[in-house]
């Protein structure tokens, strides 16, 4: 590792750091950013209304990233679904069905759901069985998430989270029952197994877009700017580091 | 059954049967399969948790615990705290262990996605186009038009911002070519790596036919 | 334009936020609520107040005028690529499909002119699945989850509802004829389409109607056979004999005017399929009524607690209920009735019929109707409805509410068009058997034949950019590392297995030549995981390699315990005492643990052992940019083909080149799922141009 | 105060400060104080962890048990689940207590072949199998890719799948195919794939600080 590159990556994490502050407290006020859509999770409120109108529940799939290690943030975007779903599917009386592939995040669904049953003044009918871990494996978890989907009251299938290839079988299921598929995975071995099978994919980075786009709200929003503006910049140093590769030749 | 013992051959039975029952989900979703997956399932779990009994609850805090307790106090602390999480009433007790693992984790990814990803990324992408070929030009052109295909807050309108805009749109087109060549690279990866285990599936099935019932 | 309350700043016509000040915007409002008059922002699914639909179930949000800027072209990278004329065919088919998995397939394929008996038959198995899954729905809905329900069994279920359509129908047909020559001429159109079908009665649909909000949605789709409609009333009555006391146990039955609508129509075919099945009778009306002893053991965790509370919450609402008890006069029919029916003639005589229905199984069912008529009554006007109705009974009353409201727009089907869809099992057997034999090649073909090409490894150009394969570039520069290996007594290569059962049949092959390379090295390999499977995965595959080689010894390796902890668990490993190993060599199928073994190890510095890997093929291109970088990772072998490859240079024997034996299958493999690709992009191409033809 | 324990002790003490130490061992290596700090909490971390399993396996307890108490639909596939459960955990467990107990018993060998056996006959070729099934349905979903979605941007993916396949394992007299897949994975491939995971490593980035600036708090009481 070049001897440049801690005290580079400290910088840019700290400018960084200096940047969303300064968006975040600018963005109290002033317009509101417009973002693009992304069907995969707009999509989602959708379903969990046809969930509740036939009794039915959403499937919501949370991989198997655990939250000690490289996949907690993944798994953190995941739970945002969650989040910004919990609310209007508790007061419909239909919550969603949550898997996860590792116990440590078991706890933090679990929670979500519970603060929307209390929110809703509806506390004593919320059952932790509603989140469920499945496996600690990714193939066990996909196998066994991909069971409920094929047995259960699944009205739609939602693929958030830390995957691999083997979430394969669980949009096999979901497509055998033609339920209608969601997906948002960053890993390139699960997008490429969930494009064919997927009616809405978010990709890559768009999973960690989950909270800006179901809720709305500016603390998710004006970090999408941020996110932007870093991209940006890192383009230009991208751009950069090939200018002087190339001098120094 | 001469060289082998019974209790592998007994072994090979069962698990080219379980095999078999998996297998037959091809042909539909079926009560053996279900069984089969359920036990996969179950035994996996029963093994996991035994494992991590013996080598992290017994192997790192009981044995920590006798020798050194300063070091394991914390986290034996947090780790019975979290499992008020199993109880709705007094879940928020667990909230400590829970907000512990997070901080912990996202640390963790930070650093990864910093130093693993970030940096060494750019740096090689811009070593891709100090080299200067046309297939250096393509990967840094590639990454920056795919990275822009991601870029969220763009508009149209009049003006510098919906050139911008424009800019941003052309750039993520290009962006999305590459992305397919990603995603069918990566698709046809795991389709070589699965067609691998299934053979090796198919050959253990043959083998297990050999061993056993030829050769017995 | 709209003003901000705040600023005053005027605004474009629909915006949410004020461009100024960004205040939310009061009159940021376009959808006005059909069922309280709420105005609702653009784009809102349900309404905010009182959470009724607001975008009819026909139409996906894209397909509303307003939303549609938004939703239709797809930006970004998130692949919508469904066509958008697809996408609202989609969603039609969605709401046939989302809950039905048996009817699915029937459905479409009743809706293709050219379905053959072969087809048909296939589904009628699939169509068996569904009635399993109805056991469940149909015991949720109406008696609250009570267990013994969802032990009636697939056939019994199908057959006890076959059974009670059969009688009811018989029992009552008088009173439906007398409903069919009121009913309207759009009746006929169902009439028509019910004739079509006639030949072909299904079990199966019946089934297709039981779940209660469903059928509703659904009623467009299905409306291409009326034999869809009737079934739904059937569930009623033996709850409502068993349990007159409670009256609102089924509060989101169909009213009645609809169940009239369609029995004509369903009647003739029926006592075809029939007979065989009255059998059954006692034995499922049995297996339905003990449990409606315990109607009320309703479960919150599951679904129906929505469905419970609307059982209590209509109680307390006794004036609209009290008109609908005495026989429902015309003017009680709310306008969301109104709405339903297409001339409001039909109503009156529809309405007129109910009293009617005091015989036979249908006996009560104005005790089941009128309940639905007193929860939705309310929803007409404010005043109509009591304080004491708890906001959340309400909201979903007016969701059931709004449902109901729905089949006006959906009523005209769409021919459910997917080109001539080949029915699911028959793709998937063909899928099956194509690999399946393909795989069974690895028997017919000798080891010794290979259809496929190996290249030889040779020395790499000197320059980077040779014109030689990168791949190739990687394993030559594994082999040579391993080949300068200096090795003195007492260090040793540490061996990471990052690998688990399920990946250990194509991980081993390509760990095998790796290993025998070390052995034969005389390397000491030190096996380390960071995952708890790895360790009886390594033991399995070096005690393999060493029996199969004399040159090897059991002493050449060894095992240590697992070490938890990822990324930490890789440092710690690297910092553990002792001598620091010589090389290090990853073997995994996953990202994760490749980039802990490269970071740690170059987090290590300067001193740091090189390190080579062996990956699965799945991991490739992911690990490609890795690769690519410069670094303290000197090389890699992926897939079988990688391991083939590097297999040949070692000049391994027949019987050690485990994955050379291998390549063969995998590259008949490799053939046959192309042609299956091709076969499958050429057959849904070519419907797609005979769907535009058309 | 009832916030204050809710809230924000949690976030600052526990997640905040950790995670700048953490964070801190990784951006200063050559200081070992923090990088032995930084192991240190990912231990703690890990432990925390197993006993998340704990929870974990009562969950699955409560979901399959009701499953069978209750005689739903499924409930013998839920108690194959309970059994092998118990079954494959019980010599692990067994053994680990016995090292505390007894920790000379001769027993311990017999259990720790009991638990590789059952690795070995069960769990090994059930995985592999699952695992292998993948294959039948990632090239399902690829034949019938064309049904629901007709785009340019479908036909160039299956074409790139075609040729990168056909590459991986040349037939012999389509050497060509090889070099081709290697333009493919090195070239435009590697491009896309860089953007992905930048991308990826950004958003990482952006949803860490923040959890860091307590922006997001999934883990404290509304």
């Amino acid at each position: 590792m070049d001897a440049g590159v801690i005290p580079g990556t400290f910088l840019l994490l700290l400018s960084l750091l200096v940047l969303l502050v300064v968006l975040i407290l600018r963005g109290r006020k002033g317009p509101i950013p417009s973002v693009r859509p992304l069907p995969a999770f707009q999509d989602i409120r959708t379903e969990a209304g046809y969930a509740a109108e036939s009794g039915g529940a959403v499937h919501i799939a949370l991989g198997n990233g655990g939250l000690y290690g490289e996949d907690s943030v993944t798994s953190l975007a995941g739970l945002q679904v969650v989040e910004s779903l919990a609310d209007i599917a508790v007061s419909y009386g239909a919550p969603p069905i949550i898997t996860v592939g590792d116990p440590t995040l078991l706890p933090l669904a679990q929670d979500v759901l519970r603060r929307a049953y209390e929110r809703n003044g509806a506390a004593e009918s919320y059952d932790p069985g509603k989140v469920r871990f499945v496996a600690p494996s990714p193939v066990a978890y996909a196998a066994g998430a991909a069971n409920l989907v094929a047995t259960g009251k699944v009205t739609a299938n939602v693929t958030t989270g830390a995957f691999g290839h083997e979430v394969s079988l669980l949009a096999d299921a979901g497509a055998r029952r033609d339920l209608p598929q969601l997906a948002a995975a960053a890993d390139p071995a699960a997008i490429g197994a969930l494009y064919p099978t997927t009616d809405r994919l978010a990709v890559g980075e768009e999973l960690y877009a989950a909270g800006a786009q179901m809720t709305d709200e500016r603390r998710y929003l004006t970090s999408l700017v941020a996110q932007d503006i870093l991209r940006l910049i890192l383009i230009l140093l991208m751009l950069g580091s090939a200018v002087i590769g190339f001098m120094g030749r | 059954m001469p060289g082998i013992p019974n209790i592998e051959a007994v072994g090979i039975v069962i698990g080219a049967g379980l095999t078999l029952a998996i297998f037959s989900y091809i042909l539909g979703d079926n009560p053996l399969y279900r069984a089969a997956l359920h036990l996969f399932v179950g035994a996996l779990v029963g093994y996991s948790f035994g494992i991590l009994f013996r080598d992290v609850l017994v192997g790192m805090v009981w044995n920590q615990l006798q020798d050194n307790p300063i070091t394991v106090v914390v986290p034996l602390v947090l780790g019975i705290l979290l499992l008020f999480k199993g109880f709705p009433k007094q879940a928020y007790i667990g909230n400590f262990s829970v907000a512990f693992l997070i901080g912990v984790g996202t640390a963790v990814a930070l650093g990864g996605a910093l130093l693993g990803t970030l940096v060494p990324q750019i740096g090689a992408t811009g070593r891709a186009l100090g080299s200067i070929s046309l297939d250096g030009l393509l990967i840094f052109v590639g990454t920056a038009c795919t990275w822009m295909a991601f870029y969220f807050t763009a508009r149209r309108g009049p003006g510098l911002a919906g050139v911008w805009g424009q800019l941003v749109r052309i750039t993520g087109g290009i962006g999305r070519v590459f992305l397919v060549f990603a995603f069918g690279i990566a698709f046809a990866g795991a389709l070589t790596a699965s067609l691998s285990v299934f053979i090796g599936r198919i050959q253990y099935l043959i083998d297990a036919y050999w061993k056993v019932l030829a050769g017995g | 334009m709209i003003h901000c309350p705040k600023c005053g700043a005027a605004n474009r016509r629909g915006s949410r936020f004020c461009n100024e000040c960004g205040e939310a915007l009061p009159m940021r409002t376009a959808l006005r609520c059909p069922m309280c008059g709420t105005m609702n922002p653009v784009g809102n699914v349900y309404c905010d107040r009182c959470h009724a639909r607001l975008i009819p179930m026909a139409a996906l949000p894209s397909a509303e005028p307003e939303a549609e800027p938004e939703q239709a072209p797809i930006k970004g990278p998130s692949l919508s690529t469904i066509p958008l004329e697809e996408q609202r065919e989609r969603a039609a088919e969605d709401k046939v499909t989302g809950t039905e998995p048996g009817g699915v397939d029937w459905l479409s394929d009743l809706s293709e002119p050219g379905v053959t008996a072969e087809t048909g038959a296939i589904e009628e198995a699939e169509a068996e699945e569904a009635a399993d899954w109805l056991a469940q729905l149909r015991a949720t809905e109406v008696t609250g989850e009570t267990e013994a329900v969802e032990e009636v069994e697939t056939g019994k279920t199908e057959d006890w509802l076959a059974a009670l359509r059969e009688d009811d129908a018989s029992k009552s047909v008088e009173a439906r004829v007398a409903g069919a020559d009121e009913t309207g001429d759009w009746l006929a159109e169902f009439r028509d389409a019910a004739l079509e079908e006639a030949e072909e009665p299904e079990p199966a649909v019946p089934v297709e109607a039981v779940d209660i909000p469903d059928w509703l949605r659904d009623m467009g789709p299905i409306g291409s056979d009326a034999e869809a409609a009737p079934p739904a009333p059937e569930p009623a009555p033996p709850v409502v004999e068993a349990a007159p006391e409670e009256p609102v146990a089924a509060p989101g039955e169909i009213p009645e005017w609809l169940q009239e609508v369609a029995p004509p129509e369903a009647a003739p075919p029926a006592p075809e399929p029939a007979p065989p099945v009255v059998e059954a009778v006692p034995e499922g009306v049995s297996s339905v009524r003990p449990l409606v002893e315990f109607p009320v053991e309703t479960e919150i965790s599951e679904a129906p607690d929505w469905l419970s509370e609307l059982e209590a919450e209509p109680l307390p609402t006794p004036a609209p209920a009290a008109p609908a008890l005495e026989g429902i006069a015309f003017a009680e029919i709310p306008d969301w009735m109104q709405a339903m029916r297409p001339r409001p003639a039909q109503a009156e005589a529809i309405v007129e019929e109910e009293p009617l229905e005091t015989g036979g199984l249908l006996r009560g069912l104005r005790g089941v109707i009128t309940p639905a008529f007193a929860i939705e009554a309310p929803l007409v006007g404010e005043s109509a409805v009591p304080p004491e109705v708890r906001e959340a009974g309400l909201s979903r009353a007016q969701l059931l509410q709004s449902l109901l409201a729905q089949p006006d727009e959906i009523s005209q089907p769409k021919p459910l068009m997917r080109g001539p869809r080949v029915s699911e099992r028959i793709q998937r057997w063909l899928v099956a058997i194509v690999l399946i034999a393909t795989a069974i090649l690895i028997v017919l073909t000798a080891p010794g034949i290979s259809m496929f090409y190996i290249p030889p490894l040779t020395q790499p150009a000197a320059a980077p950019e040779s014109s030689q394969r990168m791949d190739l570039q990687h394993l030559m520069g594994t082999y040579d590392t391993i080949q300068g290996l200096s090795l003195a007594p007492g260090e040793s290569v540490l061996a990471a297995f990052e690998y688990g059962p399920t990946e250990a049949d194509e991980l081993n092959l390509v760990a095998e030549p790796l290993l025998r390379h070390l052995l034969g090295r005389g390397a000491h390999i030190s096996i380390v995981s960071t995952r708890p499977e790895g360790m009886t995965v390594a033991a399995g595959l070096l005690e393999r390699i060493v029996e199969s080689d004399d040159q090897y010894t059991k002493d050449q390796y060894s095992l240590t315990n697992y070490r938890p902890g990822n990324a930490t668990g890789v440092s710690q490993l690297l910092v553990s005492p002792g001598t620091p190993p010589n090389l290090i060599l990853v073997l995994t199928a996953q990202p994760g643990p490749l980039r802990w073994w490269i970071e740690q190890t170059q987090a290590q510095g300067e001193d740091a052992p090189p390190m080579v890997a062996g990956v699965s093929a799945a991991l490739e291109p992911a690990a490609g940019p890795y690769l690519a970088g410069a670094g303290k990772l000197k090389g890699a072998v992926s897939g079988l083909g990688g391991a083939a490859v590097y297999e040949r240079k070692l000049a391994l024997s027949d019987s050690d080149a485990s994955a050379t034996r291998q390549l063969n299958a995998l590259a008949v493999g490799h053939t046959a799922i192309v042609a299956l690709i091709i076969v499958g992009a050429v057959l849904y191409a070519l419907s797609g141009l005979r769907r535009r033809e058309e | 105060m009832s916030s204050l324990i809710k809230r924000w002790i949690p976030t600052l003490l526990f997640t905040v400060l950790p995670g700048l130490v953490v964070l801190a061992g990784y951006l200063l290596p050559s200081n070992q104080t923090l990088v032995d700090f930084r192991h240190e909490l990912v231990e703690w971390a890990v432990i925390v962890a197993a006993f998340a399993f704990l929870l974990g396996v009562f969950n699955i307890l409560r979901v399959h048990g009701r499953q069978v108490f209750r005689r739903r639909q499924g409930w013998f596939y839920s108690l194959v689940l309970l059994f092998a459960m118990v079954a494959a955990a019980t010599p692990p467990t067994t053994q680990a207590i016995l090292e505390v107990v007894r920790p000379d018993s001769p027993v311990h060998k017999t259990l720790e072949d009991a638990t590789s056996t059952l690795f070995n006959y069960t769990i090994s070729p059930l995985g592999a199998s699952l695992a292998a099934l993948l294959v039948f349905t990632l090239t399902l979903a690829a034949f019938r890719l064309l049904r629901t979605r007709r785009s340019a941007g479908t036909v160039f993916f299956l074409l790139v799948v075609a040729l990168v396949l056909l590459g991986t394992t040349p037939l012999i007299g389509l050497e060509w195919l090889a070099d081709v897949r290697d333009w493919i994975v090195n070239v435009p491939g590697m491009a896309g794939m860089r953007g992905l995971l930048l991308g990826v490593a950004l958003g990482t980035i952006i949803t860490a600080l923040r959890v860091f600036l307590t922006i997001e708090r999934p883990y404290s009481e509304s």
